[in-house]
């Protein structure tokens, strides 16, 4: 394995297109190592990324924030500002892994891992977050959504790679939440897991919403319709029925040894019911 | 493989090693520097025995490069001590019986030190979710609360 | 031999001489000695003590031999 | 020997919470593990498993591998001996498989290179042709008639005729007409019960240095729970002399039983002796849980009668247990382990061993009885709902006590249980009130402890210091333990006396650290040794003062003389005899070798509190309190560790940790990440309350205390998720996808 710093985003792009055998970018290094401990993947290159420009950054950028791509989870939770505006994004990025692996790890490298259970995904969906790729032919915002295509692959063409995420601005009252389920109280991966924001009119009514679900699906998918049944409510129980049936109705989980098909279901509907509950209080609303 | 070479700083002292690329910091500090109190016990991030500080955070050893060292701060449970002179951590520790086996030791005491510089009175579900990453089998943790909330209030005390 | 559900009567004066009277007495029981045992001497428990000295008013329980964690 | 006049004793030492010999070195780093030693010109060992459940090995080429630079040695299971003993020969073929692979993970081949990464490179070079066989799992298929073989012809002379190959042991307890007290019963219930295999989940990966030249001379370094258990193995699988290898132990980074036995020993030092170089062979976490110990699998029938009034009349158990792909005693400490909390007029157990395609089980802490008690344990809280009796009356009703026949035979004399059940009752965690969604529930624990083979030798040095040697790796503490008994016996402070633990060579045959023997039986021989050097230094002080030897008594560390017929003779103490002990006939030392007996059993009991989400089955555990009789608590500190960290073991076991196995028979989750081993967060505080009942079979009234703590967290545990989920669960571990299944059916 050869392990390089490249000087730039070009030069790092044009490292990556040429390389004939496995390459694999190194920022918190904590999926990619633990890759190839279990010699899963044996890269013949290996680009780090974090020493160039903006990496390390969390800048303000129209009312919301630009946040570079080996910013870790640690980086990020301290992040005072970015944390009262984005609270659920925030805090998936905080459960990836031990205390120590929250200082490596970054939102990038979990969206790029490509996992469907990846805890700070469904929270940057539901942001509508958007990913800013740098490769061979220049730069382009991708929105995070769109990213992870199965599980395992992005859409990332070859030579390209992500330098920041951009979570844009939210009016007031407005909050997320972020929920997963795990077996113990840390260290596990999401068995199954929601992430809910919204938006509130002065009254207290939800005006949008957007529901994320993790684990339930090949990818982290978006549920429409879930959102759409708590728009216009403020969250009675009819409308968290209406929320937790959609939310089931999107899910299309397997049965391995971490949970079962009917488990990791009927749970995504728990935490989507429960996140909402969360985001709503948090935007200011009363049940 | 072509050995790199590199430029760190371990517990204070410049050190220079070489290193293959795909090489651990953990294997780099055990096999190479001879710095033995980081342990391996998963290899995967998921016991913290190989906890060190870098540039002023705790990380497991087995999840960085050597390579990426370069130019970095590295403590290891070998810096705790000053001289002679136990870190209270350690003292209040053996004190309080907090370790049985103590393969985890150097690990938790490592992750400790980080969380009470960061935050000096912490409640005990902080510890308890603090240390998650750092796996203990023999003692059910317990002890291991009391004396790192022990150590932290002697530290306040100072 | 089934531990202490079955009752037999040999004579001997310690542990080693039960057990020679018992492979004689009860050849079935031949593997499991040799497999090892443990006695239990009025509630004690002796792993492969052949001189512990045993007598009429003491209970004996042969034991399979025991291991731990 | 006999317990000494308590009534006489106040202990100096014994009792405090002093510091640990060990601790500087353990917590700055110094302290040398399995892996934490090289040796100039050591090459690295790294072994090829199988990736099959169950498979012929038609043919090994090594040849690619052989060839590859850097690479000094590969060796496969013709390397090794095949012992005529039945038990070596199963360690032998578990180091390196023979003709047929056994499970997912079993050793095929091992290479030396002279880097980690040329070894890893050369196992991928190696060919095995494996002819892949049927294979089975799961307890209750392997004991199927149609089942797949996993070996033939292993079945004892007590399995009945007709049975699957697998079935290797029957063994039966009890006494006492069952049916008859069945027919007395108002109320009865059969359950059966499966639990999961668990691991030891020690967090030291084994690990071990050794070389052997060709004369059959040879060294090993290893963290292991007995250096004199790795010496006899190595030995019989290489063919070579015990008295020629010599095996130190190093700092052993948890046990808990995984330890007593060998994996990688024997295979480096075939390669140290094929190669001509030390080998030093470290496991990966993922080797770790697919190749050595995890405990055994069960199936478990349970049925108990019971009056109106919370009488048990009669109770009988069938348990199946696999201990993987080998035949194992564990099911005979289980089925004699799984009533002995009950004072029963009739009881009967049977027990069945059964093999499968899983690694070669290895005793995990009380093995056998965790799985055994919880079934009973289960049973016993399942009738105490049905009848509406409290769960704590009702086992003092019919708790085991001085004089009661033990289910398993012996007539147990004095014991702990009825003392602990009732410090149980009187705590106010059996009274708090508890929430919506919380269950209370508790179990009581048992473990027979052992003695068993001992060394000790103890020194007077000439500064009047002390020093113990000891053939046991102290896993826990117990060179601290030791050494305040030592003190204790002499009358001097604790920080006069240092314990070490020999080398094979330096001292004579010792057990393994097992069966919670070492604080009993080493102390044993240790108070023992410290008595025979008492003795030598009353003998040297009668001589110095001209007088008979037996008029010189032992007081607070000094030799007095015994009365005002010996003499007006100031006291010399410990350090003036040391002085001159070369002017009075030489060094003065004592020591004691002994089979030990008199281990007493130890009971617990265990009260938790649960709380179970009853949307996502998930159990959150808010209160845990462990109750224990530990004879005589040498050192608290320790003892107190021992149940905290037995009980937190129990805690995974019953609610998370299992080997998953999938439909093709690999292990599925081998590693720390998917075997999930409680972390901080998961816990309470978990109190301790210690009850000394002395042990009449030591002079202190030490009883080991290391296993009992495992057993009764799994009732427990269960017992209070089945009471706050509002069902009865019967399989463990109860993983959420497994309890919200449960509740909502």
């Amino acid at each position: 394995m050869r392990y390089v710093k490249p000087e730039s985003y070009e030069a790092a792009s044009a490292l990556l297109a040429a390389e004939d055998g496995i390459a694999r970018i190194l920022t918190g290094g904590t999926d990619v190592l633990v890759m190839l401990k279990a010699e899963m993947v044996e890269p013949d290159l290996m680009v780090d990324l974090k020493h160039l420009p903006g990496m390390h950054d969390i800048a303000a950028e129209d009312g919301g924030f630009r946040i570079g791509a080996a910013v870790s989870s640690a980086e990020l939770g301290e992040h005072a500002a970015l944390k009262a505006m984005w609270p659920g994004v925030v805090e998936g990025a905080e459960l990836i892994g031990s205390t120590q692996v929250q200082n490596r790890a970054t939102i990038v490298g979990n969206l790029c891992t490509a996992s469907p259970a990846a805890d700070s995904v469904p929270g940057l969906v539901t942001a509508n977050a958007v990913a800013r790729l740098h490769g061979p032919h220049g730069t382009r915002d991708v929105p995070v959504v769109e990213i992870p295509v199965s599980p395992g692959k992005t859409m990332l063409a070859k030579g390209e790679f992500i330098t920041s995420i951009y979570l844009p601005a939210r009016p007031v009252g407005a909050s997320d939440a972020y929920l997963r389920f795990i077996p113990r109280t840390e260290m596990d991966i999401a068995v199954s897991s929601a992430a809910v924001s919204l938006e509130l009119d002065a009254g207290g009514t939800i005006t949008a919403a957007r529901v994320a679900i993790g684990a339930v699906a090949p990818t982290v998918r978006l549920v429409a319709d879930a959102g759409a049944a708590i728009v216009g409510t403020k969250l009675d129980d009819d409308a968290i029925a209406a929320l937790i049936a959609a939310t089931e109705a999107a899910c299309s989980p397997i049965t391995d040894k971490r949970g079962t098909i009917e488990f990791r279901t009927k749970t995504a509907g728990v935490l989507a019911k429960r996140a909402a509950h969360i985001a709503y209080s948090r935007a200011g609303g009363k049940t | 493989m072509k050995m790199i070479p590199v430029e760190t700083t371990i517990n204070g002292d410049q050190t220079e090693f070489l290193c293959n690329a795909d090489e651990s910091l953990l294997d780099v500090l055990r096999d190479r520097l001879g710095l033995t109190g980081a342990k391996e016990g998963c290899g995967t991030g998921d016991c913290g025995a190989c906890s060190v500080m870098l540039n002023g955070r705790v990380v497991c050893s087995c999840l960085v490069l050597g390579v990426e060292t370069q130019g970095a701060e590295v403590e290891t449970i070998e810096g705790m001590a000053d001289g002679e002179t136990l870190h209270p951590l350690q003292r209040v520790f053996i004190e309080e019986a907090a370790l049985q086996c103590g393969i985890c030791t150097p690990g938790i005491l490592i992750a400790a030190k980080s969380l009470l510089a960061k935050n000096p009175d912490p409640t005990d579900t902080e510890v308890r979710y603090w240390l998650a990453g750092n796996l203990c089998r023999c003692t059910g943790y317990d002890k291991i609360i009391k004396a790192v909330q022990k150590a932290a209030a002697e530290m306040r005390a100072a | 031999m089934a531990g202490g559900k079955e009752w037999v009567e040999v004579e001997a004066s310690n542990f080693k001489q039960l057990l020679d009277a018992l492979e004689v007495k009860h050849p079935g029981l031949g593997p499991q000695i040799k497999r090892g045992v443990s006695l239990s001497l009025d509630g004690v428990i002796y792993r492969e003590a052949w001189f512990t000295e045993i007598g009429p008013e003491n209970e004996i329980i042969l034991m399979p031999y025991m291991v731990g964690g | 020997m006999a317990l000494d006049d308590q009534a006489k004793r106040t202990f100096k030492v014994v009792g405090t919470r002093v510091g640990r010999p060990d601790g500087i070195d353990k917590v700055t780093g110094k302290a040398a593990y399995g892996a934490d030693i090289t040796a100039p010109g050591m090459l690295h060992g790294r072994i090829l498993r199988s990736p099959h459940a169950h498979a012929r090995i038609k043919s090994i080429d090594v040849s690619e591998a052989a060839k590859l630079a850097g690479v000094k040695a590969v060796v496969t299971g013709a390397d090794l001996a095949i012992p005529d003993d039945e038990g070596f020969a199963d360690i032998a073929i578990n180091c390196l498989a023979r003709d047929k692979v056994f499970y997912d993970g079993h050793a095929v081949a091992a290479v030396a290179a002279t880097s980690k990464s040329i070894a890893k490179q050369a196992i991928r070079l190696i060919k095995v042709d494996y002819e892949i066989l049927p294979h089975v799992t799961d307890v209750d298929a392997a004991m199927k008639p149609d089942a797949p073989a996993v070996q033939e012809g292993r079945a004892l002379e007590n399995v009945p005729a007709g049975m699957s190959q697998n079935v290797t042991t029957r063994c039966a307890f009890g006494h006492g007409d069952v049916d008859a007290g069945f027919a007395k019963a108002d109320k009865i219930i059969e359950r059966s019960f499966k639990t999961a295999a668990t691991h030891q989940g020690y967090i030291e990966p084994q690990a071990c240095l050794a070389t052997l030249g060709s004369d059959g001379r040879g060294e090993v370094w290893c963290c292991t729970q007995g250096q004199y258990m790795v010496r006899a193995n190595c030995a019989a699988v290489l063919g070579i002399e015990e008295s020629q290898l010599r095996v130190i132990s190093s700092e052993i980074g948890g046990g808990f039983g995984g330890k007593t036995s060998t994996f990688i020993e024997p295979v480096a030092l075939a390669l140290s002796r094929k190669s001509g170089k030390p080998v030093k062979m470290v496991m990966t976490r993922d080797e770790v849980l697919r190749a050595t110990g995890p405990t055994i699998s069960a199936s478990m029938d349970i049925k108990i009668g019971m009056t109106n009034d919370g009488r048990i009349t009669a109770a009988r158990g069938e348990l199946r247990y696999s201990g993987g792909a080998y035949p194992n005693e564990t099911i005979e400490m289980g089925a004699q382990a799984a009533f002995a909390a009950y004072d029963l007029e009739a009881v009967e157990t049977v027990g069945w061993n059964v093999m499968t395609n899983r690694p070669k089980e290895i005793p995990y802490r009380a093995p056998g009885a965790p799985t055994s008690i919880y079934a009973v344990e289960s049973v016993v809280d399942e009738l105490c709902q049905e009848l509406g009796l409290d769960p704590l009356d009702v086992r003092l009703l019919n708790a085991a006590r001085k004089g009661t026949l033990s289910a398993y035979g012996p007539t147990f004399n004095e014991i702990g249980l009825v003392a602990t059940l009732e410090a149980a009752k009187a705590h106010p965690h059996y009274t708090a009130p508890l929430g919506p969604n919380q269950g209370r529930g508790l179990s009581c624990g048992f473990w027979f402890n052992f003695g068993g083979n001992t060394c000790v030798s103890l020194n007077i040095n000439d500064d009047g210091t002390v020093g113990v040697v000891e053939g046991n790796p102290d896993i826990g503490g117990s060179r601290a333990s030791i050494s305040m008994m030592a003190a204790e016996e002499l009358g001097v402070p604790y920080e006069k006396v240092r314990t070490v633990i020999a080398d094979t060579s330096a001292l004579g045959f010792n057990d393994i650290t097992d069966g919670s023997r070492v604080t009993f039986a080493v102390g044993l021989a240790t108070i023992e040794a410290a008595r025979a050097a008492i003795r030598e230094m009353c003998r040297r002080a009668a001589k110095i003062w001209g007088i008979d030897e037996d008029a010189v008594l032992w007081e607070d560390g000094a030799a007095v003389p015994a009365g005002p017929n010996a003499g007006t003779h100031p006291p010399m103490t410990l350090a003036e005899i040391a002085a001159v002990a070369g002017n009075t006939g030489g060094p003065i030392a004592g020591h004691h070798e002994v089979n030990a007996d008199g281990a007493g059993v130890s009971f617990g009991v265990h009260l938790v509190d649960t709380e179970v989400d009853p949307e996502t089955g998930a159990t959150k555990i808010l209160r845990y309190t462990v109750f224990q009789d530990a004879g005589k608590a040498v050192h608290p500190d320790y003892v107190e560790g021992q149940m905290q960290g037995g009980a937190v073991q129990g805690i995974g076991w019953a609610l998370n940790e299992e080997y998953i196995y999938g439909e093709d028979g690999r292990l599925q989750n081998a590693g720390f990440l998917d075997y999930r081993i409680p972390v901080a967060s998961d816990l309470p505080e978990i109190e301790t309350v210690i009850l000394e009942i002395p042990n009449p079979g030591h002079p202190y009234g030490v009883r080991g205390v290391g296993e009992t703590p495992i057993v009764p967290p799994l009732a427990a545990i269960s017992n209070a998720v089945s009471r706050a989920a509002g069902v009865r669960m019967c399989e463990l571990p109860m993983s959420p996808p497994r309890l919200l299944k449960a509740m909502t059916g």
